[in-house]
Formats: structure tokens, C-alpha cells, sequence
């Protein structure tokens, strides 16, 4: 199993869970991103998740490891979903096996904040307005655009 | 010139109606051929607001360009 | 559903997972303390986990409504088993599901923390040598022993 | 003299040898009680380890005792 997956079909976190099992390990801790109904003040019917997969599996290990080197954690694995979700269902899944709980919560706090600044993954709303947007893109490409003579 | 391969993701694949292309440049780097690409394609996104990756792995856009080269323009991205 | 609760018999976490769910809460955190084969040096094999359960209850849901309004979180639950616990088995469990996610894994820390030091919950573990202790009480007993005239 | 119902847990429970008991207490408050069941049990802990509970709630050890009130001293605890 490599540290940073992406999966087409629902997230099973018992699965991803169990497969992270230590007896060595006292604490474990998991993140769950799950599709919100709201962002921004905009109500969001779906997303559509969409990944540069071959750089983002690299960049997404990258982070995994990093977080077992620098927390000291014995396990740690990320799963990010593609395509097309409803609402409340789980986007990402983060969970860190260690030995005591505050590594496995910084762990697994680092993995979180890093993919999602770091991992080519994009996410488009779609909203109950029939509007739809990329998150992080939309509002960017206006500041883009007021400042296009500055370039 | 060289010979490049693009491929472009959510707002980048839509403004540019297609997931790649291969374009023959002269741009002598990344930051060339964005700008290039962003004037034939009508780009909103400024190119501070990119990165860029070339072969598959995050580069410099001052970077210059070979023939055979793989380049995505990364927009911000948001996972979870 | 009390908010804090004891069980005699294994932890579902997808189960308890899928209890918050909650199309408001864009993140989910949990944490999962895991029966350890080591503690302080020494090979264990097994634990008793026991229960002033009136008081324990009542102290537990007090965390975690605590947690609910420190942390402004949309919901949170924790679940600890009791009775003999194997290598590996899952002895407590806490859920929390907020808007986003700093908040999520704030409030799931502040949960374990205060249950691990207010809660009425003891632990026996069980040595490999044969031998057996209650957690935080063999060695601070040795304490009351030797200042026992300074009381 | 009141009669309290003491429950015992973890090591005071083994040192106890019992899960409850009765007892009549001339002890005018939580401190004297564990003075006197200390003695009588052999229990190792010192009162500064623990807590003590009355009626199922956290109370102070110069809380007055009450006929009928339920008493439990609580061990440092290791939940988790």
C-alpha cells in the first residue's frame, strides 16, 4: 500500500483504519474530510474532485513521510477521493498509528494541512444556484485580472 | 523550438477546451510558454497565482524548456 | 445517544462515526486508544478496564458538552469499553465533527485529555512475568508508603 | 454516628477484599472515613491520591457525612 492513495469509489475508514493495526501502537487518530452544503455563504449541491495523479501521489507520500519522520509516528496513510460526490460524503481520509496520542495528533494535523496546500488536487462546487466554481480559482483569477497590467 | 506536451486541469482545461495539447514553442522557459498559452487561450488565472511542473515534477519557471518535455501549469489547489 | 457512554463489548468506529454525520460538518476527527503491548518497559498482555460508571457518566458528558462550547464543534461522542481488553483492542473511542477541521482536532484532544484525568476509569494490566498493576496507582501507592508519616 | 455505603474500585476494591460495604461512622467528615477505613483495610493509597466522592458527586474530604449518604474514594483514575 503506498502512503498516499487515490481511490474512484466511496472511502471505507474501517478498512483504511484496520490496515494501520500495531499493537505496539497505543493512540490512533484519523481526519475525515467530509462535502460540506455550505462554503463561502454559497450552498454546494456536489463537488467534483479532480488530481495531476502522477505528481500528486508523489507529493502526497512525500508528506506522509515527512510527518513519520518528524512526529516519530509508527503508521500513517491518506486517501483522496476523484470524481463526483454528494454531499457528506468523505473527500479525504488521513489516519496515524503511534505510540502515544500527541504525535499521532500532530501527525495527522500536518498531513491534512499539507495536502491540501501542497497535493495538485482541485475541487469544483457546484451550487444550488446552478452556479458552479473552482475553490481557491475563481477568486484568484478576479485579483488576476484587476491586476493584469502589473503582471 | 521545442516541442512540448501540455496537459491542464480544472479551471486551466476548461478556459483551454481540452485536457493537452502539443505545441511547438520558442519560449525559452516555463514562464514564457504560460504566457504564450494564456494569450492563445484566454487564461484568467495571473501566472503568480500558478506553479508549474515540469516531467512530472514541481520546477522553477525560469526553468528552460527540451524538446520532449511534459509541462502542467498547477492552479491553487484545494484538497479535502 | 448520551453523549459519553460505556460498553461492555467491541467498538464499531464506523458505526459511531456515522452517528455524527451531518451535512453541515465539512471535517471529522477521532481518536482511538488501542490496547499497547508495552507500558513503561514492561510486555503486557491484557487489561481490565473498570468504572464508577454513575459518576463517570455524568463526568464524561460534562467533557464533552465542555468541548462542544469551548470549540463551537457541531457534534462530538465518546465511547469507552470496559471489562477484559486483548492486545490491539479499541478501549476508547471519541468522534467529533465541526464546521472545520482546527476545530475538530482541538475539541477530539481536549476530549481524550479530560477523560484520561477526570473520568472514574481504572486500568489493571495484566505482565507478561505474571505480574499485574492498576495504572498510576502501584507506583504513587509506593509514594504514599514512603511519606506516609508526612500526611 | 452515621451509616454510610462505601463502593470500592480498583486497588481499593482488592485491598477491601469487596465491592461495598456498610459501615457506622462516628467520623465527622470524607477525611476521617478513609482515615479510619485505611486502617482498617490496609489500603495503601494516601489521601492525597484520590478523590473522593459522595452521593455520585466530586465533593470535598471536609464535607460532613449524612446518615445514608454513599460514599466512594476514587484512585487515580487511567481511562484510555
Amino acid at each position: 500500500m503506498s502512503a498516499f492513495e487515490f481511490l474512484r469509489k466511496p472511502l471505507d475508514p474501517a478498512a483504511l483504519g484496520a490496515a494501520l493495526a500495531d499493537v505496539a501502537a497505543g493512540g490512533f487518530v484519523s481526519f475525515e474530510g467530509w462535502v460540506r452544503n455550505e462554503n463561502d455563504g454559497r450552498e454546494v449541491l456536489r463537488l467534483d474532485y479532480e488530481a495531476f495523479e502522477e505528481l500528486a501521489v508523489k507529493e502526497g507520500a512525500s508528506i506522509v513521510a515527512e510527518a513519520i519522520e518528524r512526529f516519530g509516528v509508527r503508521g500513517a496513510h491518506c486517501v483522496h477521493r476523484l470524481g463526483e460526490l454528494g454531499l457528506g460524503e468523505l473527500a479525504v481520509w488521513v489516519g496515524v498509528a503511534s505510540g502515544h496520542r500527541a504525535e499521532a495528533f500532530a501527525a495527522c494535523r500536518y498531513i491534512i494541512d499539507e495536502v491540501k496546500h501542497r497535493v495538485p488536487i482541485w475541487k469544483k462546487e457546484h451550487y444550488r444556484d446552478g452556479d458552479s466554481g473552482w475553490v481557491n480559482c475563481e477568486r484568484c483569477a478576479e485579483a488576476a485580472h484587476q491586476h493584469h497590467d502589473h503582471r | 523550438m521545442a516541442r512540448i506536451r501540455l496537459r491542464y486541469y480544472a479551471l486551466l482545461r476548461e478556459q483551454a477546451g481540452r485536457n493537452e495539447e502539443l505545441v511547438n514553442t520558442a519560449a525559452g522557459d516555463a514562464a514564457g510558454l504560460y504566457d504564450e498559452l494564456a494569450a492563445r487561450h484566454g487564461f484568467s488565472l495571473g501566472r503568480t497565482q500558478l506553479k508549474v511542473a515540469v516531467n512530472a515534477e514541481f520546477a522553477d519557471w525560469s526553468r528552460p524548456l527540451a524538446d520532449g518535455d511534459e509541462v502542467v501549469f498547477i492552479p491553487p489547489v484545494a484538497g479535502g
